[in-house]
Formats: C-alpha cells, structure tokens, sequence
C-alpha cells in the first residue's frame, strides 16, 4: 500500500519529484510517514521534523493519516 | 442581529503582474480615512550577492486558504478594516512585486497595524517559496530559519 | 568620506490630485525589497456627522520646509530609507487622498516605521488646517486639541 | 510702528483677514506681540499662548522678533 505525498520548492529538488508515492499502511501518523520519507533516496536532505499539511491545514506529528487525505511536505516558507 | 461584516475583500495567488492601483481602487470606500499599503519586491543584491531575479512558487490552494484566514483573523481583530491582498507566483524581474497588501480604515493606527499584521503572519505562515537566481547563475531557495532573508 | 546619501527624493505641497502611481515610481530603485505607503484619504463622517468634503489650507513655504526637515530627519535615523512624500490643498471630495507617503528601503521593518514615523510627526509639526464641510452646510475648523480627528 | 503677523485658517476667520498689522514696537518678545494680538477686535478667540512661527520656523515664546521677520500664528495643525 501507498499514499501520496506533495513535495514542493526545495524538498522537490531533494527527491527530483513534486509527488512521491511513500509505501506505508494507513491510518497511520504523519510522524511515522516522515520517518519512511526520510529512508527514501533524497531523505536525507530533509529535516528531522518537517512541517506537514494534511487536507492544506498545518498538523502536529501526532495527527493520523487517512486514505484520500491530501498530504504536503511542507519547506520552510518564505513569502512575501 | 446582524452578522459582524468581514472585510476581506480579496485574497488572491496570482501569475500575472499585480496591479497596484487596481488593489487600491477595491480597497476604497467613503468611510475610509487612512489607508495603507505594503509591497514586497525584488531587489538586486541579497546576502551581499548580486541577484537577477526571483522566482516564488506556492502551493497554490493552501497558500490562498491560509492567506484568507490570516486576513479574516485580522480584520476579526481590528474591527473595520477592510484588507486586499495578493501574492505573486513565477519569475520575477528585479522591481517587480511579489506581494501587495492593502489595509484601509477610518483611522490610521488601525489600517497601518492591519498591514503590518499581515505580511508578518504572511512571512509565518503562508505556503510560499522563493528561489533566488544570481547572477553568477546560480539559483537557491532561500531558507528563512537558517539565514535572514 | 562621502557624505552620507539623504533620500527624501521628494517632498511637496501640491494642489492637484496626488498621483499615487507616479510617487510610487520615483520610490523604487533595484535595491528596494519593501514598500510602505501610507495614505490619508477624506471620508464621508467625522465624530457621528456626515462630511461632504475637506477643504485644506497650507501656511505653504513652512509646511514645505517643516515636511522636508521632518523626512531628513526620518532618513537621519533610518540609514537607506527612500521617501517620497505630498500633502495636498485645497478642497477635496469624499475618497480623494490628502496625504501620501511613500517609503522604501530593502528591509520591511524599516519601510514601515518610516512611513508611521513621517505621519505620526506630519500630525504634529506640519502647519496644514482642515476645515469639513458638512452635508447640513456648516464648515468647521478641526482642532486635534480638542477632539480626535 | 506696527509690524505684519500672518494668519490661517480659524485664526484668519476670527480676525477676518489672513494678515493683521500689528501695533507694536520692535524688537519686542513674541510674548507681547501675542498680548497685543490677543486685545485687538477677534483676539478674544485665541487661546492664552497661540503657537507662532517666525521666519518658518516654531518659536518659544521669550524669543525676540525684528524688523523684517515673517510672523505667523499658528492655529493647532490639523494635516495628514
């Protein structure tokens, strides 16, 4: 099973893909899928908590994911 | 009773240049006294490096939705106020704005907190990146947390 | 040693309709990452009484001289800040914009406490009167020492 | 001797003219030109101690006005 991840800016270049496929059962937390992210090729080059959106609202580590949840990496923003 | 009016007028991301007069113009009404407005724009040097260009890229729905709330939380929080605002997605040349905020009020202090409110949370919150490009070629996103921008 | 670059690029008392487009132009410059205008507009009530109109009047080479020492002194203490100010005069209707400042730099904290301080000590020092003209037909002299305008 | 003081707006209204001269011998302080202001017909409409500008510039009340200097009464500023 897999979910889909949207990478953007930096975090897009780290794994060479605007969306990853991350293999991981679901409901799970988004921690636990950080966790599998950071094991893929490109992982490395994201922090150890990244900033996540799920459904375009800012969540916790702790915060389950559901399958047809819209799931963002989230890099540092910097607007304006 | 009636509903408290929100006056968020318009939030928008968009690609094409941001018209600044027409920002202004939807800002207007007759009880307005003070307005103002803050632009972000590109300039040529950052970090001591010449730079020739900007490019901002959003992830567009959830930059807009956190952009409307931080507009309905601001005009929650300062009654009257009436907020325009925008934010540009793209390349950008040196001068060029890559954000607008318009705050109008009836009185000053009001309009310019409402302003300054914005694009502070803005900076905070809102699913925005820039990627310099330098002149040397080079190109680099900026991270706010480890260098100031 | 160079002498130390004083940006007040412009400061006037005029009688035409402020064009706030052309102010902002004559702000920018490639080092300019931050814009903050601040407008002062005529709006259709003051103190629960419906207004018709402003009428401004100038003690003109003073208030001259008074906004210019006030935007040096402004750029004195913000080092790189660009201004930009008008005040206009004579008798404006209901949205028309008394009073536009416009100040620019590369870092935004400066831009906006450069145009709330050129404002805050317009407000004070600069001898300019504002007379209402209501919809009942009376005019009256605003004195900011006796009610908050 | 008389000496020109200019006035504005709630000032000008009350005198009913936009310059007043004034009986008066110089050099004298801005003090007394105000004490005789103040006791010319209108002059019961200004406060105690009217700000005045000489030569364009704010002025304390003890400083000393001279032949040729431009006088103004200033009503309480009302810009922006």
């Amino acid at each position: 099973m897999s979910i889909p991840v949207l990478l953007f800016a930096s975090y897009a270049d780290a794994f060479g893909a605007r969306r990853l496929d991350v293999p991981i059962d679901v409901p799970c937390q988004v921690a636990d899928l950080v966790r599998v992210i950071r094991s893929m090729p490109g992982g490395d080059r994201l922090p150890a908590a990244p900033l996540v959106a799920v459904n375009r609202t800012w969540v916790r580590e702790d915060v389950a994911v559901q399958v047809g949840d819209e799931i963002a990496l989230i890099p540092p923003v910097a607007g304006g | 009773m009636m509903v408290p009016e929100r006056d968020v007028l318009h939030v928008a991301i968009v690609s094409a240049p941001i018209d600044v007069g027409a920002l202004l113009s939807r800002a207007q009404a007759p009880g307005v006294g003070a307005v103002s407005m803050f632009l972000g724009t590109v300039r040529d040097l950052n970090d001591g490096r010449p730079v020739s260009g900007m490019e901002y890229e959003a992830y567009g729905p959830m930059a807009e939705s956190e952009l409307r709330a931080i507009a309905e939380e601001t005009c929650g929080r300062i009654a009257g106020l009436r907020l325009v605002v925008e934010h540009r997605v793209g390349t950008l040349e040196i001068g060029e704005a890559s954000v607008a905020i318009v705050a109008a009020h009836a009185h000053r202090a009001q309009a310019m907190d409402g302003a300054r409110d914005v694009i502070e949370a803005l900076k905070r919150r809102v699913p925005i990146w820039k990627r310099e490009h330098y002149l040397s070629g080079d190109r680099e996103w900026l991270d706010p947390t480890k260098v100031q921008a």
